[in-house]
């Protein structure tokens, strides 16, 4: 069984292919990043599939890209000199006249398109025209929860990834030092924590209209401070290690030791939260709806459709399709932290 | 008199028995069981009179009377109640009420005009709720005459006011001793009303139980009203779980304010069984005015024809059928569902308030008054944004690179303020028909308090108002569209409208003498605010959507054109003997 | 250690200086205070909604109110002192444990959170022991059968339970087992009549009337706690000391749940204390206000909306209190469970 | 001839279809003393492991039977319940690293007391006190005070008595003993052997004795089975295998003693400065005080009384002493890792904040710590932990110098590419004890060091290892003049290395002087006792 003559250079790559490796091995968890990517990348591209304006258009022997340009009324012979509404039935009127066509994207609603030409009253159930029905201002639901994806993880995961940043960084510093810095540090978080943030809230609405971006830095003021606590935890623990004196005695400095040494075997809190932070995230996108401090009205996401669940119990394709995305999106998430894990331990052996 | 009137026009003679819309021969007994209407709260205090604190929801109609009663059907006429007799002086400056010689508290004592001072001096005191001193603002004093005899003297001969002091409540000298007003809490008031409570704790849920020794039960005023033996109120802080109380049979009546609610919800087994009844009750209360307003102070809607052609984009009748179930009905003019709407070619004695301010006013002020835009065929939306791009065209918006651009290449933009996350439903479609006129409207929610701070401060573009419906209008209406109030910051004139002919009107109204001179000057204000397309008017309800349980309870063969629906259930319902 | 105690409690003093400060000035930047809501209540404006229905109103009352009854309101809130006076003078009565009287309320903010405490108590302890014997055990059957189809299975149910919110879950339950089954009721801690009832059937009446509401919280409650449970597990159970416990002759069981818990729990366990405290102050505004519960999310809720200024700052002191002294005790318990550590 | 009490037969043990047990066979019989030696990372570790099937993730196959009430069981295919039962009763096994196979987060003495209660069925008072008594039959001072201990707050040694005493706790039929002297002195050492010789003629307990000090061998064991490579390459009585090593590899076992070639104590070295200086060095542990005074002051262990030393550059200082006596504490100290009182210069700087975290300083000094599985991060391969030296004090290097520079440093111990395929990938736990006491001499010989402190470096390392390993040092000490600061509990390596020694009792250096004076001529009682079992 000698190897004898084995490459000396094994590839540099090899700790990080190694951990890579120990991923995929959990099939759940590949697949599941897997598809966890092809959602966001699809929802990236959401205008090409869930869309009120046709991809193509030939009207009158000429070619138009809705899609990309903005095109008046007028163009198509209507009224108005602003963009033209493609499912105004005046329009699809003119559209489909003669040898004029449309390409339509397979669901024919934008994020904020109202189906105006609807027949039943909103929130109307699943139907051929809305196929996951419409929510209670005449919305499609399907176009709802692409959207509402899309801005809901995107946010989520900026979220999340701020909050882990500013809670590993605080935590690993608190918990690494110790002695004054964990106690003045400690009583910083006490005050900051206690803050109340319903109230900056308030006072930053009545300064800046609300937008995202102003929601994700208010909210990552706060954010970062439960994952801190468990960070802190293990580093206080971890700090005690031998190897952690070993590497002091090798001269490492100790933001190397923090890095290298410490963090890799304190990420258990950061792993089993990161999941639980993003759904956080997403639904924290719209808790503060009912106070006029969420995301300005009208933005497609999960968080608003739930509330619309609750407000419309008996328009069960509400909540129920929005609980389905929310659920998938959870697991998935839940699976890639299990996969992350393994990826990070090595005494998981590599079979 | 057993009786006054603002307008001189009394129904019911000296003499009489009942109203007409009782059952004077209902049996007592039984109970009913609601919700109040009012914002579902713990009650943490007995007096419903001071600023601080919250009083249980009915002390007011079962516990604590007036000297006069109005009732469902004469909105300015008030009858005799623990007032046996009013005497409005001829000068009008003052009114002396007569107290009946029954009349007694609930601790048995008379009720007796130092009573009426004693209330009088309790609330317009500081330790009482400011709103009594605005309320009795234009009484000068209030003085004992004898035993049973009181005397309110004014300070302007305002035909209103025998009408707000004989609505005054009338309390015990003995409620809560001597103690300053404000520490009475948790003393039960001392009332002469048909109820008492069951038991004096504080608490959420209150129950009321008929006296039966109460002193007014012969009274014509009185008669065949209250006839159960306990009115119960129960608090459910969230709707959802207060419509599944109703279905459970935790209480018995409950009015639906969502239209969607009450077409999708109020559906299903108990209400096909007739165990629960869905009715919509028809009344002829004065409907609430609701509307988008602009703010006049803001240069870009001080054009009648931009505010006009904002509010052709607006499609009540697609609200109506996608969002509302058909259930409301279009505002029109200021005053709808009333005597005080204006309709079509002004009438003569409208002409006659008219015609003086005939070089003030705009010459369509003469034509039909404006009705809202329709979308119903002929008409359709398209229809009318066309005519609204012709109107902008005029006033000088045309679109350019992307937006409905002035002369100077501004925007047009308009932020929608508001507090209720609610309305985005409602906002959307007005939303979408402005942007096809290249108008961007953003919708801005804003926690309450920041918002009344906004609009005190008048700094908004447009938002929604409501105005509730009025049987007698009078002095508001300057708070609401005179010129001294849009500059004042916090008034209710948030539109700002600053018109004199305006003013003239307003003045007419409020020193109308009989009830056709308010109706036409109320009439002929509605037909000028009407003309100025100050808002964009929006829809209301005329009819109380109610589920209640029909079993126990007998209603009374008539239904009075003025009520509100709860009152009139406590106090004219009652509950069949042979069905318990 | 005595020192170190002594420390953190005089260090607790700042503390509860900053937070109050902080939040004081905070609340002198918020825009609208009590005088502009009892304004409003006054004038009773509204800004309209969808609930249009007629409300014909009284004869009067909707008229401005005048420069000199908002001058009296803010006299009746002690608005007419200048800020610092007002800062200092809370300080003082806070130092006597003189929490303040409500703005809105006949009732002190000590009598307040007493009021409320039993909804709380009750929806925070259950939630907790609920969640946490059930969480954990689990956790631990999932660290030892990590990646079975028990794993997976458990897994997905734990997070359904965890994605819906519990509000949504809350109108569910109350609408079919509260309104159509009429199993539970569906308001209130307990029942009318409860003042009545015997000792075993107040119990039950009890029970009967929280199982919803605690069904609705405790769903979403197991996730974080079981995952958490399996990866700190799953951690620690591939240490060298384990092989000793397990050479000793111990069997899995108590291997796992003597020696590999502990190490694995500490976070878990050292946050025990401050959970536990916690539980007795659980607000859950949602909840509360679909069971209709009279509880400190509502409490907390309104008084924030409502500028309940001497709620929102006296429940801060009391709670920001409370959390002090619980931090301090977490934090001995990190050094009584994990010798090795030490906070200097 | 009695049944045997265990029979293993073919037994291979393989790890991610690398086997490193292949295929052996060997017997115990009842009161028997098999000593396995073999070399460094043969896999005796694992054979012993897998008796117990405690070996994770690895593929086991064959057979070892092992003499229950009712005849022989099959160890590797009982069921899990018979298993338990007979774990830690019958047989008991001795870990080789007593650091990491203790429970951080409890203290010793119920870590004993638990397998008497479970075992025994012993109430919690008897078995704490039974607890207490163990420890004191494996010769740990203040018995008492050590059972309410927690493991890090022992020394090397005293971890691996307690180790020791819980293993013996239930007089086991068997015992696997592990490397179970390696962090005793002499005098321990014998002690310990007099435990377990006590305990087989008493209750006819047999030992399997895994080890690579021929001498505890020769004056314990009845047979021997030497392992290379993963096989048992010969087995026989220990006066026939000593006397007659038919096998290479044993005949090298038992010739290898390691072999002094260092610069002698000359002239040349006084004249430089020393390159650490010590005089009185007081090193004190807080201990805490029980009960309720204990919340006002905190105790004191005095673990270092008043040292003074110092070492010239190009020499070695040796450090001899009981264990438990301090010398961890002192090599500690002397890197500024522990808070200590008194003077220390190293490189002509003293300790102090500043210096803690001095690179320069850091580049002179460096150390290799007793135990090396906790002192290698678990979350590292190898090629990050021994690189890592280079990262900090030499960051100019590129990639490929630094690989070179790597693989240079880690042949220097003996460990390639060639016998370990994927070396550089790999993690600290995929490695046997003795691998990784190279891995951590490796990790710190990579820097170049001017003075390096080693605790116990070769203990764990079978003789021909040492030899090799120390020879290296040798070299680096003449072609570099590098000092060490060595303390070990085997007097050969004293003799071929050091220049002077320290004799450390207490917490107190009770004789020193050049090697020559001191092993040659003892005045202390103690430094009798060593050097006369040494
Ligand atoms: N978890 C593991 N994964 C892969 N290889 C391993 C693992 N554990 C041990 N090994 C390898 O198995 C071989 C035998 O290891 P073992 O611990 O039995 O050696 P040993 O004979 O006890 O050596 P030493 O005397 O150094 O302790 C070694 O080469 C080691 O590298
Ligand atoms: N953290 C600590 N807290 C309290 N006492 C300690 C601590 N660490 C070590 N000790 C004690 O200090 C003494 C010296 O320990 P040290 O580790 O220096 O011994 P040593 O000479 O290296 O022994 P060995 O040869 O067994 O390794 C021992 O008695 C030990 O119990
Ligand atoms: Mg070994
Ligand atoms: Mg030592």
């Amino acid at each position: 069984m000698e190897t004898g003559s084995s490459p000396v250079s094994p590839p540099s790559v090899s700790p990080s292919r190694r951990a890579w490796q120990r991923f995929r091995r959990n099939r759940l968890g590949y697949w599941s990043l897997v598809l966890f990517c092809l959602l966001v990348v699809f929802s990236l591209f959401a205008e090409l599939l869930s869309n009120d304006k046709p991809l193509v258009v030939s009207y009158h022997g000429k070619l138009y890209f809705p899609l990309v340009k903005d095109y008046s009324e007028k163009t198509f012979d209507g009224d108005f000199d602003t963009p033209a509404d493609y499912l105004d039935p005046f329009i699809q009127g003119k559209l489909t006249q003669g040898g004029n066509w449309a390409i339509y994207p397979p669901n024919p609603y934008g994020p904020r398109t109202i189906n105006y030409f609807a027949k039943d009253p909103n929130p109307s159930a699943p139907s051929r025209g809305n196929l996951f029905g419409t929510d209670d201002r005449g919305r499609d639901l399907l176009a709802q929860l692409i959207y509402g994806f899309r801005l809901s993880v995107l946010f989520g995961l900026a979220l999340t990834f701020i909050g882990v940043v500013m809670g590993v960084i605080a935590g690993a510093i608190q918990g690494y030092a110790g002695g004054k810095t964990d106690l003045i540090g400690q009583r910083f978080m006490e005050i900051w924590g206690s803050m109340p943030e319903l109230y900056l809230l308030i006072i930053f609405s009545a300064i800046f209209a609300p937008s995202v971006a102003l929601l994700l830095v208010l909210l990552s003021l706060f954010g970062w401070m439960g994952l801190s606590d468990y960070v802190r935890a293990e580093f206080l623990r971890n700090r005690q290690m031998d190897y952690v004196r070993a590497a002091k005695a090798l001269g490492v400095s100790n933001l190397q030791i923090m890095w290298r040494h410490i963090l890799p075997n304190s990420l258990t809190p950061v792993v089993t939260f990161l999941p639980f932070r993003m759904s956080a995230a997403i639904l924290a996108l719209t808790s503060l709806d009912f106070l006029g401090l969420g995301v300005p009205p009208g933005t497609p996401s999960l968080g608003e459709l739930l509330s619309q669940g609750k407000a419309n119990i008996d328009a069960w394709w509400i909540s129920l399709s929005t609980f389905a995305v929310l659920v998938i999106t959870l697991l998935l998430l839940t699976f890639m932290g299990d996969a992350l894990r393994d990826a990070l331990d090595p005494r998981k052996m590599d079979q | 008199a057993h009786a006054y009137a603002q307008f001189g026009d009394i129904k019911y003679p000296a003499g009489f028995t009942h109203f007409g819309y009782v059952n004077p021969a209902a049996p007592k007994g039984g109970e009913i069981r609601m919700v109040p209407p009012t914002r579902p709260t713990n009650f943490d205090k007995f007096n419903p009179f001071t600023l601080r604190g919250t009083a249980p929801y009915g002390l007011g109609i079962l516990l604590i009377e007036s000297l006069l009663t109005g009732n469902s059907e004469e909105p300015t006429t008030a009858y005799g109640l623990l007032a046996d007799d009013v005497t409005v002086a001829p000068d009008r400056l003052s009114a002396t009420f007569r107290l009946n010689e029954k009349a007694r508290f609930h601790n048995g004592a008379p009720v007796l005009a130092a009573d009426v001072l004693h209330s009088y001096t309790q609330l317009t005191s500081k330790l009482a709720a400011p709103q009594y001193r605005t309320i009795y603002a234009e009484v000068k004093s209030v003085t004992v005459v004898s035993e049973r005899v009181v005397r309110f003297d004014f300070l302007t001969p305002n035909p209103e006011l025998p009408l707000v002091v004989g609505g005054m409540p009338v309390f015990s000298r003995d409620w809560g001793k001597a103690k300053p007003f404000d520490k009475i809490v948790s003393e039960v008031p001392i009332g002469s009303g048909p109820y008492k409570i069951a038991s004096p704790a504080m608490g959420r849920d209150i129950t009321y139980v008929r006296d039966p020794a109460y002193w007014g039960n012969e009274l014509p005023s009185r008669k065949g009203q209250f006839n159960f033996d306990r009115i119960s109120f129960k608090i459910y802080l969230d709707e959802t779980s207060r419509f599944e109380g109703l279905k459970a049979g935790e209480f018995d009546f409950l009015r639906e304010f969502i239209s969607r609610n009450w077409a999708r919800q109020y559906t299903g087994k108990q209400f096909t069984s007739g165990e629960l009844v869905k009715r919509a009750f028809e009344n002829r209360n004065p409907g609430d005015f609701q509307g988008y307003v602009f703010n006049l102070r803001k240069p870009k809607f001080q054009d009648a024809r931009v505010r006009k052609a904002i509010g052709l984009a607006m499609d009540f009748e697609w609200m109506n059928r996608q969002l509302f179930y058909g259930l409301y009905k279009r505002v029109n003019g200021y005053f709808p569902n009333s005597e005080f709407h204006a309709e079509g070619l002004p009438r003569p004695d409208e002409l006659a308030l008219l015609d003086p301010l005939r070089a003030r006013l705009k010459p369509e002020v003469f034509g039909p008054v404006p009705v809202s835009p329709s979308t119903t065929p002929p008409g359709s939306l398209r229809g009318n944004l066309r005519q609204a791009q012709a109107l902008l065209r005029e006033a000088g918006w045309t679109y350019r690179d992307g937006a409905l651009r002035n002369a100077k290449g501004e925007a047009f933009t308009m932020e929608f303020l508001n507090d209720q996350p609610s309305l985005v439903r409602i906002v959307g479609p007005f939303q979408k028909a402005l942007e096809k006129l290249g108008i961007t409207m953003t919708y801005r929610i804003v926690d309450f308090s920041l918002g009344k701070q906004k609009m005190d401060a008048f700094d908004f573009e447009v938002t929604t108002l409501r105005l509730p419906g009025s049987t007698a209008p009078g002095g508001e209406l300057l708070e609401l569209f005179g010129s001294k109030a849009a500059t004042t910051p916090g008034s209710s004139n948030v539109w700002g409208i600053a018109d004199p002919a305006v003013d003239a009107l307003l003045q007419k109204v409020v020193t109308a003498k009989t009830r056709p001179e308010l109706s036409a000057a109320m009439r002929a204000l509605d037909r000028v605010l009407t003309n100025g397309y100050y808002s964009v008017p929006q829809y209301y309800g005329d009819a109380f959507l109610i589920g209640y349980r029909p079993r126990p309870f007998v209603l009374p063969a008539v239904i009075p054109p003025y009520y509100q629906p709860d009152t009139w259930a406590m106090s004219t319902w009652w509950a069949s003997p042979s069905n318990k | 250690m005595a020192s170190y105690i002594l420390k953190r409690l005089l260090l607790m003093i700042p503390t509860l200086f900053g937070v109050l400060l902080l939040t004081f000035a905070m609340v002198q930047f918020v825009p609208g205070g009590p005088v502009e809501q009892m304004v409003a209540q006054l004038q009773g404006r509204d800004s309209g909604g969808e609930r249009a229905a007629s409300t014909g109103a009284g004869y009067r009352g909707r008229q401005g109110v005048d420069a000199e009854r908002i001058e009296e309101i803010k006299a009746l809130y002690g608005f007419d002192k200048p800020v610092h006076e007002r800062f200092f003078q809370m300080l003082g009565r806070f130092a006597r444990f003189d929490l303040g009287n409500s703005f809105y309320q006949h009732k002190d903010v000590w009598q307040l959170v007493k009021e409320k405490l039993p909804v709380s108590v009750s929806l925070g302890l259950w939630t907790f022991f609920l969640s946490y014997l059930i969480a954990v055990p689990l956790g631990v059957a999932k660290a030892v059968r990590a990646g079975s189809r028990f794993d997976f299975v458990t897994t997905l149910v734990v997070l359904v339970g965890y994605a819906i919110p519990g509000f949504v879950l809350g109108v569910a339950l109350l609408v079919v087992f509260g309104g159509q089954l009429q199993w539970f009721p569906l308001r209130g801690l307990t029942s009318a009549n409860w003042d009545t009832l015997g000792w075993g059937a107040r119990i039950t009446d009890y029970l009967w009337h929280i199982t919803l509401p605690i069904t609705a919280m405790v769903l979403g409650s197991f996730a974080v706690t079981t995952v958490l449970t399996k990866n700190s597990f799953l951690e620690e159970i591939r240490k060298q000391y384990v092989l000793t416990a397990r050479a000793k002759g111990l069997s899995e069981r108590q291997v796992l749940w003597k020696h590999v818990f502990r190490n694995a729990l500490i976070p878990i366990i050292t946050g025990f204390p401050a959970a536990f405290i916690g539980a007795f102050f659980t607000g859950s505004l949602l909840i509360e206000t679909l069971f209709s519960l009279d509880g400190l999310g509502l409490l907390s809720y309104e008084s924030v909306i409502r500028r309940d200024y001497p709620v929102v700052l006296g429940t801060l002191y009391l709670f920001t209190l409370i959390g002090l002294v619980t931090k301090l005790v977490s934090d001995l318990c990190y050094v009584w469970v994990d010798p090795r550590v030490k906070f200097d | 001839m009695t049944r045997p009490l265990l029979d293993v037969k073919d037994l291979r043990v393989s790890f991610a279809g690398k086997e490193v047990v292949r295929g052996i066979d060997f017997s115990i019989a009842p009161g028997e003393k098999l000593a396995l030696v073999g070399e460094s990372g043969s896999g005796k570790t694992v054979t012993a492991l897998s008796l117990l099937r405690l070996v994770q993730d690895a593929a086991i196959s064959g057979q070892a039977l092992f003499e229950v009430p009712g005849g022989p069981g099959d160890l590797l295919s009982m069921p899990e319940r018979a298993l338990l039962g007979i774990r830690g009763r019958d047989i008991a096994m001795i870990f080789q690293e007593p650091m990491t196979a203790l429970n951080p987060l409890f203290t010793v003495g119920d870590q004993i007391a638990e397998v008497l209660q479970l075992k025994e069925g012993f109430a919690q008072a008897a078995s704490a006190q039974a607890a207490i008594e163990l420890l004191a039959s494996t010769g740990i001072p203040e018995p008492e005070r050590r059972a309410n201990s927690f493991p890090h707050q022992l020394s090397g040694g005293q971890r691996q008595r307690a180790m020791i005493a819980m293993a013996l706790a239930c007089k086991p039929k068997l015992l696997l003993a592990d490397e179970p002297t390696t962090a005793l002195d002499v005098t321990l050492r014998g002690q310990i052997l007099d435990l377990l010789g006590d305990l087989q003629r008493r209750n006819g307990m047999a030992v399997l004795l895994i080890t690579h000090d021929l001498n505890l061998v020769r004056r314990f064991a009845d047979r021997v089975a030497v392992m290379e490579n993963g096989h048992i390459v010969e087995q026989g009585t220990v006066a026939d295998v000593f006397a007659r090593p038919r096998h290479a590899y044993t005949r090298k076992l038992i010739d290898s003693k390691p072999v002094r070639d260092v610069v002698p104590a000359g002239v040349a070295a006084t004249q430089s400065p020393p390159v650490m200086q010590a005089s009185h060095l007081r090193v004190a542990y807080p201990v805490a005080v029980p009960g309720f005074r204990g919340w006002f002051k905190s105790g004191e262990f005095v673990a270092v009384k008043d040292a003074s030393f110092s070492i010239p550059p190009g020499r070695t200082l040796g450090i001899v002493g009981e264990s438990g006596s301090g010398k961890s504490t002192l090599a500690l100290a002397s890197l500024g890792l522990l808070k200590f009182s008194g003077q220390l210069q190293a490189a002509g700087q003293s300790w102090n904040r500043q210096a803690a975290g001095d690179k320069a300083i850091r580049k002179v000094v460096q150390v290799v710590f007793q135990d090396p599985f906790s002192s290698l991060s678990p979350r590292m391969t190898v090629e990050a932990i021994v690189e890592e030296g280079l990262l900090v004090h030499e960051p100019l290097l590129s990639l490929a110098e630094r690989r070179a520079r790597v693989e240079q440093s880690l042949a220097g111990v003996g460990m390639g590419e060639a016998q370990f395929p994927g070396l550089l990938r790999r993690y600290p736990h995929e490695f046997s004890g003795g691998q990784r006491q190279r891995l951590a001499i490796a990790r710190v010989l990579i820097i170049n060091p001017g003075l390096l402190v080693l605790d116990e470096p070769t203990s764990a390392l079978d003789v021909t290892i040492q030899k090799q390993v120390l020879a290296l040092l040798q070299r680096l000490q003449r072609e570099r003049g590098l000092s060490y600061l060595l303390i070990t509990h085997d007097i050969d390596v004293i003799r071929a290395m050091a220049h002077e020694v320290m004799v450390m009792k207490d917490g107190e250096i009770v004789e020193s002087g050049s090697v020559l004076e001191v092993l040659d001529a003892p005045r202390h009682p103690y430094t009798q006792i060593l050097v006369a079992q040494g």
